[in-house]
């Protein structure tokens, strides 16, 4: 049995390019641990980014709490902090953002704000961190999400807190990625059906073939595992 | 000069209504115990700037301090999940969220700190959060014509942020990560240092890496070994785990008042 | 013999109030010396911010090629390098910035840029720094001057490289403080005469009083030593 | 990725015409060698970005390397004097002196490292300066009203630095004062760094404090001990007068280049 932190994590990181700069924000293990992973496979020379500012942090030790903590910064090379990584980005040299959100379009918008009226919601959400910013800059804003419904991939908005370069989402169930402006099925996770994508999407899934997503190889279980002995890739599922 | 003071006394200082800036990220070297006794002194109508913050804007709100808080982010992560007391908060209309995002903090900050009324952002413009929130305008570059997203400036009236060293003058130093605190104390009007250590005058003059944050510009010093408590402190300590499910767990104010007073008396 | 280095480092020193932030940048040795001096004397916590960013080097080392080097670095307490400097002036929080230029008029412009046409100058001068922004941005923009002739002092600038909080010119033979938008002669430094200011300033000279500028104290004298053993203060009379 | 390479190769790399950013301030950590590089490669109409620049700029000056230069002050300072083969280039309408006041060298650095067209500036709008050079203009805050001076994005092509400690893949460490060589690495497309020495891969990251500039922001690295010469390097050396006065006292081009290619021999 794949766990979707598995598929997720690992189909994160291998759209992960060599030589890529690629950022990652808080909560943000499952992304993190893919930078982590695609530097180790097959983009050895990715950059790794984030918010403390370490630039390739060796080896880590990941911390449950935090994606966002010293542990990236103590084995890294050099320092370049969030307010260099936004600046990297809106002058056009970050290649990759991973950001997340509660709500997203077929258009590949995304809505990390509120559920209801903005000046009194009904839910009020985290807040798109970077994203407003992100989103339209970076040269592919790369999206996850560990819930798949409905409400989550849904018609309409209730707010547009970012849209600009998305260019995959990844899921539990599946990843998407954008052809000409709208989210197209790329491939279904081993263990899903095209059925069960379409009955919990809120808009028509369109694709060119339903293709499975390849399974984690053993060498990459293996990798994982190195890296993230402590299963924090799956944190977000508990 | 010497600026050491008491915990209270730096809290004191903090005038009901002031815009005020809390250093650290999330639940990473967040001024805690100064949150505390702002909880404690039952400060009001606070208007918080932080670009992702935690604990810290959690028991604010959930304290009744906070008129508004102009962040990017307000989660305490996946491990500990949302923040459940500010997310009611701005349910309720007690807070108004004034969500950014994160660099427009950064920008209104730097905007501040150089003294002048607006930064010009780029990729916000097609965002609703250009369209919603009025500290958004565009500008029109005045050389080329294009027009960008602009976000006005912020001059916190006051910054606290934690630290791993400083001397009784206000001179501080933060190890590891810096996070958005440097940028804070610069456009800030003062600025209250919780520290790890006092070191000695003269420590930083024989030290070759110098203080982050210059003492002209700081207000009061307070010695808080464990002051960034129950978060993370870079080189000092991990996370409590028990004392955060304790403070996400609260209920009301009330609750939140008499943990407070207990964690004060031990 | 009062030495014109001594008087005008002490009378520099003299305008420095307790508690202050003052700036100087390069090429100016005698402000630097001005403010090691005011510290160790009436005004220990006015606050030295220089190029390099050293803020309150104890005890400098002092060096003939430059007063923006490591020597102001190496003993400071904290770091707020040069384009901070600036950002404090920006936003109010600086008093004092020492600043010098080739003309000034009576208005206490000052020209540092071109003798001639800006674009194809007679002569290029080096230029006037952080005259530009820092003299209408400080509170008080204090200027010395080693020269002091009809063409420094004159009533024509060839061109305003920069005008705004000037408070006070000190120079070989006299120094000026600004009333009224105006430069009025402050006092006449010991052996100077009032027709020998007038001689050689290109615009009249205004006065209240013309008193003479109090001679260096001995407990001056004593702490010049102390703090420029290598005569610095007289390298710009050489 | 090993991006070790000769000082021959590394100025190889810049293009005739290209707008590039020099580290350091005037006497202090200029990166000299590679200075002298792009004049025995006879490199041509670079446009030269820089706050205060001293020996640098007046070689490439006289060595005919310039169109323009973007810069607050250029002098060798008090001891050496001005910067006499600048100062006559540009009297001789052979280089454009594009004054700057040290901040809008800055502020458009900022700008280009933004990567937003412009600037706001404060305090400019009374000086010549603003009239006659054309990467100044006003706008109005879109908040306020207020007119404010603005200035156009720098964007160097490529900066220049020389530092103390470099690992073979680019990340930097300066040591000491930075002067504005950090913003230069961020606003510059790529970065060149000249180092005293090079360490080890995995150097950094063993290391407290982490490089000023991170690797992937720079093309080449060159070993270049002595690298700031005749100029000063922090922590390592002084600037040497008998050089300085030979480079000063030279009268054209010609002799320019006997200099410096006795010094390369030797």
């Amino acid at each position: 049995m794949i766990r979707p932190c598995d598929i997720m994590t690992v189909s994160l990181a291998r759209l992960i390019r060599d030589g890529e700069t690629v950022f990652h924000g808080v909560s943000s293990h499952i992304p993190m641990i893919a930078v982590l992973l695609a530097k180790k496979q097959h983009a050895p020379n990715a950059v790794h980014l984030n918010i403390p500012g370490g630039v390739d942090p060796r080896e880590p030790e990941l911390k449950a709490y935090t994606s966002a903590g010293g542990e990236l910064w103590e084995t890294a090379c050099a320092a370049l902090p969030l307010q260099e990584v936004f600046d990297l980005s809106m002058r056009g040299g970050l290649d990759v953002a991973f950001l997340s959100g509660v709500q997203f379009d077929q258009y590949g918008r995304v809505n990390a704000s509120v559920i209801g009226d903005y000046r009194r919601p009904k839910v009020r959400l985290p807040g798109g961190a970077g994203s407003a910013v992100l989103i339209p800059t970076a040269k592919r804003a790369i999206l996850w999400r560990t819930k798949h419904d409905k409400r989550t991939f849904t018609e309409k908005l209730d707010f547009v807190t970012a849209q600009g370069h998305v260019s995959d989402i990844v899921t539990p169930l599946c990843c998407f990625t954008m052809h000409e402006g709208e989210l197209i099925l790329k491939s279904i996770h081993p263990g899903h059906t095209l059925d069960e994508v379409a009955a919990n999407t809120g808009f028509p899934i369109r694709y060119f073939s339903a293709e499975t997503t390849p399974e984690p190889t053993a060498e990459e279980m293996r990798a994982l595992r190195e890296i993230d002995p402590g299963d924090l890739r799956n944190l977000e599922f508990k | 000069m010497d600026k050491l003071c008491s915990m209270r006394e730096a809290a004191a200082s903090v005038q009901d209504g002031a815009l005020i800036a809390l250093g650290g990220n999330t639940l990473n070297r967040a001024p805690m115990e100064a949150v505390l006794e702002l909880i404690r002194l039952r400060k009001q109508h606070l208007r918080l700037i932080k670009t992702a913050g935690g604990l810290d804007v959690d028991l604010l709100a959930l304290g009744g301090c906070l008129d508004s808080v102009d962040a990017g982010f307000i989660s305490l992560e996946t491990e500990y999940g949302l923040a459940q007391h500010y997310r009611r908060a701005v349910q309720a209309g007690q807070v108004i969220a004034n969500e950014h995002a994160c660099y427009t903090v950064i920008s209104a900050l730097r905007a501040g700190a150089y003294g002048i009324p607006f930064m010009p952002v780029r990729g916000l413009q097609i965002s609703d959060l250009r369209k919603v929130n009025d500290y958004f305008a565009d500008v029109a570059d005045p050389f080329g014509g294009e027009k960008l997203a602009a976000v006005k400036a912020l001059r916190p009236d006051v910054a606290v942020i934690h630290v791993q060293k400083a001397d009784a003058c206000g001179n501080a130093l933060i190890e590891g990560p810096k996070y958005d605190d440097v940028l804070m104390t610069r456009a800030a009007k003062r600025v209250i240092v919780t520290a790890e250590a006092i070191v000695d005058d003269g420590w930083f003059s024989r030290n070759e890496v110098k203080a982050d944050v210059p003492h002209f510009m700081v207000s009061h010093v307070v010695r808080a070994r464990m002051g960034a408590f129950p978060g993370s402190c870079f080189g000092a300590y991990e996370p409590d785990e028990q004392m955060i499910r304790r403070y996400t767990g609260l209920e009301n104010a009330v609750q939140l008042r008499e943990l407070i007073g207990e964690v004060e008396k031990v």
